[in-house]
């Protein structure tokens, strides 16, 4: 492999490491604060593609707009969710909440198939996003991936500032460390995991409308992306942004290497990656103190 | 006097950039009842954790019975013979008071995977838990469910389960935590009954019931170890009384 | 009364009725529907019982003068539940004949409790060479096509363009290898070379470093078996990469059915090799697709084509005994010796009962696939194993 | 006094509840339909995988999300080493048949041993975690197992493979058990879920199963009392494995067939949905879990009851679910509890 192939390859890798870091990092967040094992993550990625697919004649190429009122429709139904369904599973042990968002799957997947039915299909990048510039003899890259890694970039700055930077941030990350804590100061901890839910939801299905041009949208999209992200959140460490970010970094090279390098076995790679960390640290990269 | 059973040497535990205990040298003796006290904070649970072998130390060493104890895990320490209890009662609710001993006593007996063997007919356990029962005053409830218990009689169990393992060395943190004052004069008679044959660590809070019992007493304060004497030197101690005492009277 | 007792007595109720209606000379011909209704292949499974139906639609309802009654059961596309669906049909519905399925691993399944119990099978999709390979038997029978079929014609096509260096991608999967293995087979008979074979684990969809590992190698053109979701992806990544208009793509048709409209313009001018095309021109299909569309409101594809000629197949065999299938041997040898008049144009079925049949060359033409050339005429699966 | 004997009459009548169970099973052929011997079989080896699982989950109290690893390693194990396909590494193959005669003891002990090596390797590591690390980790070693079987040559790739020869028992050039057969088949798969049934319940009642429900309820407190809880949870996670290891190998057997999808993790979701559905924390309870589910299932998707509905099957089981986890938290066998409560109340 030549220095330029390989540059081309770590571009890629990074790329898909941003894109897995925005899913992750809704599920990393409502894991680590709230406790919940959510299955059907997997499932609100899912309903973001599609809502990008199913909004797209109401705002053509207001393609910002577009993403603007998905996220807000989706925190909106996370907020609802959470409400009505999440809310009574903190009590619950992991083993009932694994059951119960496991049943969620199959019922997302069916209204799913009731309401926009089985057919695959494609989701149009905005004509201002169209094209792609030179790398290589033979290639190009195409501006939507760049917009797309940018996008990513933009949100994990963001999130590293509302975590690190506001008052929401604090009082996510002492509840990432130490629920009762929170409880002492006062903090009213139903409202901190209403939000927190709802901006989980919010980032998941804004990673699905992001990567919907590029994946189109098909049945069953959110399964794969689920257990993946599960990897990305057990080898960051549950809880913690940085670690997540770190994490999908790694799962991108893997993944995107092993391809190349060892086809036949690509698809153990990031387990084998994730077993050989967790032998070296069991409770991922970077471990939240005071559990 | 004679060389200590148990003796920890410059003891230090870090916590990120703090340091929790700092370098501590005790030195624990059957026939003695040895209190550690000081202020919320000060380190004594982490000290207790560290001897029974709960969480590593960062720094030191810990000596048992002559042996160097300082990188063994904490079953093999209990099974050597380090006991202890905890601050927040740890018993097994749903299983009966006996079974509760018994289960702790079973630790030590061999042939672990023998399935074919029924526990509640293990005589070997069983007696032993009998014998904490009898010991910790609990023969009578043997039978209830642990739960059912009141406060005081879960404390008791507490140290009968810690009996039930045979320990010559007892690391009891806080037993009297939140007793009746008769709850608390059975509890110092099961104490000083213990004495004769254990080494006993005790953190508590309850200075009357340290002065009371106790025949050496160490004041921690912020990690480190600032007097260790008989309680009455300790009583007319300055530093005691300015860093710690002070505040309480 | 428990659900257990409930569904026990219902079973043994519908048992009953089967057994008595079995009794009567006219009674219907019970048909078994093996298809996914959930998962990645739903929409595959809906149009084959669609095109399925249509004929029996067309023939008033009746083959060969008999009722037909459906049983259908969902295979979840779930091999490890296989055996246990398939006999829901064969053992509690007591179905006379059986059609399914879209994934090859619950094909094979299917396959085999069919052989045990003697069941007629008809697979109206699943490619799994193994169906009329090791697994092959006399009342198994295939109305689409084996993976090796299209994967050979593209070859053949790909070599007869004067290509030298292909490159070959696809999911780590048997589908995806016994396609590969038909194009390899012919591209090489036809002078040209595969220089790397790119796979990745299914469904993972992240071509990128593939799509990288292609522009490094400069293959002269690449040939590419995917289906459904991941095929769209890939060939709008594909495009979006560059690399369509510097190294041709060529596919088994399965890269561009059903998936042109998700497609959109990255699908354009592609070629791709398959037993039927939409475009296809002749009267067959024209009433096919008119009729389908006047029927179900949709335009058909090759799934629905797929589950019509299993129909036809069906009742070319009940016409040659005049729906008596106590005759079976008569029935299953008209079937396999039938000339259907197919959609897709007339073919024959080999003796391992797979089709013989023509493989077009088609180009993607706005939302079509555009029929160019029959690239392979009357095209035969070597049927490897079958012992037959 | 009175209702004092009346209870134990009543517990000493609860302990006769399995065999009766049993008999009532072993009946059953004489009056099936060969379909509904079929479900029978299904939920018995189901039964037995929960069973494994119960060890896990209700004694020891950890919760495990890749549990159909060793249940499709078993299967895997019953079909491989039968021989005569697939491709087993030079390592392995020696332990291989012709594909000719499969003596049922060898084959039987490959199962359960692989998969309790594996259980082995995956509990040595896993054990190292706790709580939702635990659960991930697991997934994730299944899901190596899942693609190892699905990427490779190994095992057929993704469409699985298939068994020509079922196991035989022989001795003495006579056939014992023919699995080929019926009878002896449905026999041998009730045989086994006695034997996993009481193999658990000596488990339950010997010094290890105590020490294993201590650790579920205070881990800490164990090793404080001396117990290495280390070995212990890897015991029960080899014991676990090995169990499921023996369902693994009755399906294969039972179908034939063995391919991936055994593995994947909607498998050990299924299997989780089983023991909690039963209710978790007993036996009972993960027999009658096995049979819920699966009845469940097959009732929703069965159009001959449901109509149209059937199609929809996810959404009416995934309601159900809901329904059932938010409503019974203890299984069906805390509905039981819950209604002998309201009696007496």
């Amino acid at each position: 492999m030549d220095l330029a192939t390989f540059l081309v390859q770590c571009l890629n890798a990074v790329q898909y490491g941003l894109l897995l870091f925005l899913v992750a990092s809704g599920l990393t967040l409502i894991f680590g604060i709230m406790g919940v094992i959510n299955l059907a993550h997997g499932s609100f990625y899912m309903i973001g593609a599609y809502m990008a697919f199913v909004l797209a004649p109401w705002f053509g190429d207001w393609y910002l707009t577009k993403l603007l009122a998905g996220v807000i429709l989706a925190a909106v139904f996370g907020y609802l969710l959470e409400w009505a369904f999440f809310s009574y599973l903190y009590q619950r042990d992991h083993l009932q909440q694994v059951l119960m968002t496991y049943a969620l799957i199959l019922v997302f997947e069916e209204l799913r198939s009731l309401t926009v039915g089985n057919d695959v299909h494609g989701v149009q990048a905005p004509t201002w996003l169209a094209g792609g510039f030179k790398l290589g003899e033979l290639m190009s890259y195409p501006w939507y991936r760049v917009f797309a890694s940018v996008a990513c970039i933009v949100l994990a700055v963001a999130l590293y500032w509302v975590v690190n930077r506001t008052k929401l941030g604090m009082m996510i990350r002492a509840g990432a460390s130490n629920r009762d804590m929170v409880r002492g100061l006062g903090i009213d901890i139903q409202r901190l995991y209403r939000i927190v839910f709802a901006g989980g939801v919010a980032l998941a299905a804004l990673a699905g409308m992001i990567a919907a041009p590029l994946s189109s949208v098909y049945p069953n999209m959110g399964g794969s992306v689920l257990i993946i992200c599960f990897v990305v959140v057990v080898i960051g460490g549950i809880g913690s942004i940085t670690g997540a970010l770190i994490a999908s970094l790694l799962v991108g090279f893997v993944d995107t290497f092993g391809k190349v390098f060892f086809a036949e076995f690509s698809g153990i790679g990031v387990y084998l990656l994730m077993a050989i960390i967790l032998i070296w640290k069991p409770e991922g990269l970077m471990k939240q103190h005071g559990r | 006097m004679a060389e200590a059973l148990l003796r920890s040497n410059l003891l230090t535990r870090r916590f990120g950039g703090l340091t929790a205990v700092n370098g501590v040298s005790l030195a624990f003796h059957i026939g003695e009842v040895h209190a550690v006290i000081g202020t919320n904070g000060a380190g004594k649970s982490t000290l207790i954790n560290m001897l029974s072998g709960e969480i590593p130390a960062s720094g030191g060493s810990i000596h048992f019975d002559g042996q160097d104890i300082t990188d063994w895990p904490q079953p093999k320490r209990a099974r050597a013979g380090l006991g202890r209890s905890y601050q927040r009662t740890t018993i097994f609710p749903e299983f009966s008071v006996l079974e509760n001993c018994r289960l702790c006593a079973q630790a030590a007996l061999p042939r672990a995977w023998a399935v074919w063997e029924s526990a509640q007919r293990c005589e070997a356990s069983l007696a032993v838990a009998r014998e904490a029962l009898a010991a910790a005053g609990l023969a009578d409830v043997a039978q209830r469910q642990a739960g059912t218990l009141s406060h005081g009689g879960k404390r008791q169990l507490e140290i009968a389960m810690c009996l039930a393992t045979k320990p010559r060395v007892l690391l009891l943190d806080e037993p009297l935590a939140g007793m009746g004052a008769e709850e608390t004069d059975r509890m110092l008679a099961l104490l000083a009954s213990l004495k004769a044959t254990h080494a006993v660590l005790l953190v508590e809070h309850d200075m009357d019931a340290v002065f009371r019992i106790a025949d050496r007493i160490t004041v921690m304060v912020n990690g480190e170890v600032i007097a260790s004497d008989v309680p009455a030197a300790i009583r007319s101690n300055r530093d005691v009384q300015t860093a710690y005492l002070g505040e309480g009277h | 009364m428990t659900p257990s007792t409930r569904l026990a007595l219902a079973a043994a109720c519908a048992a009953a009725f089967a057994t008595s209606a079995h009794a009567q000379g006219n009674a219907p011909i019970k048909v078994g529907l093996m298809l996914p209704a959930t998962g990645t292949f739903a929409a595959l499974g809906d149009m084959i019982e669609k095109g399925f139906r249509l004929h029996v639609q067309e023939q008033g309802g009746k083959l060969a003068g008999r009722e037909i009654q459906y049983f259908k059961v969902d295979d979840e596309s779930d091999p490890s539940k296989a055996t246990d669906n398939v006999n829901k049909l064969i053992k509690r519905d007591q179905v006379d004949v059986l059609v399914g399925t879209v994934h090859s691993g619950v094909a094979l399944a299917m396959a085999k409790a069919a052989k045990e119990s003697n069941t007629l099978l008809i697979v109206p999709n699943a490619g799994a060479d193994a169906i009329t390979g090791p697994m092959c038997g006399a009342n198994i029978i295939r109305s689409s096509f084996s993976n090796w079929q299209p994967g050979y014609s593209t070859g053949v096509v790909a070599a007869q363009k004067g290509y030298k260096r292909a490159m070959t991608i696809t999911w780590n999967y048997a589908a995806g290898a016994e396609t590969v293995k038909g194009f390899r087979e012919a591209f090489e008979k036809g002078g040209g070379q595969v220089i790397k074979d790119l796979n990745l684990p299914f469904p993972n969809v992240e071509f990128q470093a593939l799509l990288t590992e292609i522009a490094a190698q400069k293959p002269d053109v690449v040939f590419a078996f995917f289906a459904g979701g991941g095929a769209v992806k890939f060939v709008k990544d594909y495009d979006a990469a560059g690399l369509k208009k510097t190294v041709p793509l060529f596919g088994s048709g399965f890269l561009t059915d059903g998936t042109l409209q998700a497609q959109g313009a990255s699908a354009q001018g592609l070629f791709t090799t398959l037993h039927y095309a939409d475009s296809l021109d002749i009267p067959k299909n024209n009433s096919f697709r008119k009729n389908f569309a006047l029927a179900y409101k949709q335009n058909a594809d090759v799934y629905a084509v797929q589950g019509y000629d299993a129909a036809q197949i069906l009742s070319a065999g009940l016409n040659a005994v005049k729906g008596d299938m106590g005759k079976r041997d008569a029935m299953l040898a008209a079937m396999r010796k039938a000339t259907v008049d197919s959609p897709r144009g007339k073919f024959t079925l080999s003796p391992a009962g797979n089709p013989v049949q023509d493989m077009y060359l088609r180009e993607v033409k706005g939302e079509n696939n555009e029929y160019r050339s029959v690239a392979v005429k009357a095209l035969a699966d070597p049927a490897r194993g079958c012992k037959l | 006094m009175g209702a004092e004997h009346a209870a134990t009459s009543a517990s000493r009548f609860g302990r006769l509840v399995p065999l009766l169970g049993l008999a009532v099973l072993a009946a059953l052929p004489a009056v099936l339909t060969p379909y509904t011997q079929d479900l029978v079989l299904k939920i018995a080896v189901f039964a037995i995988f929960a069973l494994s699982l119960e060890l896990l989950v209700g004694t020891t109290g950890l919760v495990s999300l890749g549990h159909a690893a060793f249940f499709g390693i078993g299967a895997y194990a019953a079909v491989l080493f039968t021989g005569g396909v697939g491709s087993l590494p030079a390592a392995l193959a020696w332990l291989a048949g012709d594909g000719g005669a499969a003596p049922l003891l060898k084959l039987l002990a490959l199962s359960v041993g692989f998969a309790a090596l594996y259980a082995l390797f995956v509990g040595a590591l896993s054990l190292r975690t706790t709580g939702v690390y635990f659960i991930m980790v697991t997934l994730a070693f299944a899901q190596m197992a899942y693609f190892v079987f699905h990427d490779t040559k190994v095992g057929g790739g993704s469409d699985g493979i298939f068994l020509y020869a079922k196991p035989v028992l022989e001795i003495g050039g006579t056939t014992l058990i023919d699995l080929d057969r019926k009878s002896h088949f449905y026999y041998f798969t009730l045989g086994a879920l006695a034997f996993t049934y009481g193999v658990l319940a000596l488990v339950n009642r010997s010094r290890l199963g105590h020490a294993l429900a201590g650790i579920r309820v205070n881990e800490q407190r164990m090793r404080a009392a001396g117990f290495r809880t280390y070995g212990y949870k890897l015991a029960a996670f080899v014991i676990a494995g090995a169990l499921a290891g023996l369902a693994g190998f009755l399906v294969g057997v039972k179908d034939g067939a063995v391919n991936p999808e055994l593995l994947s993790w909607h498998e050990s979701g299924a299997v989780l949905l089983m023991i909690i559905l039963g209710g978790i924390g007993s036996l009972r309870g993960a027999v009658l879990g096995a049979v819920a589910f699966t009845l469940l299932k097959e009732l929703f998707q069965s159009e001959a009851l449901l109509g149209p509905l059937a199609g929809h099957w996810q959404l009416t089981l995934g309601l159900t679910i809901i329904a059932f986890v938010a409503l019974l938290p203890k299984g069906l066998i805390g509905l039981k509890q819950r209604l002998a409560g309201a009696s007496h109340g």
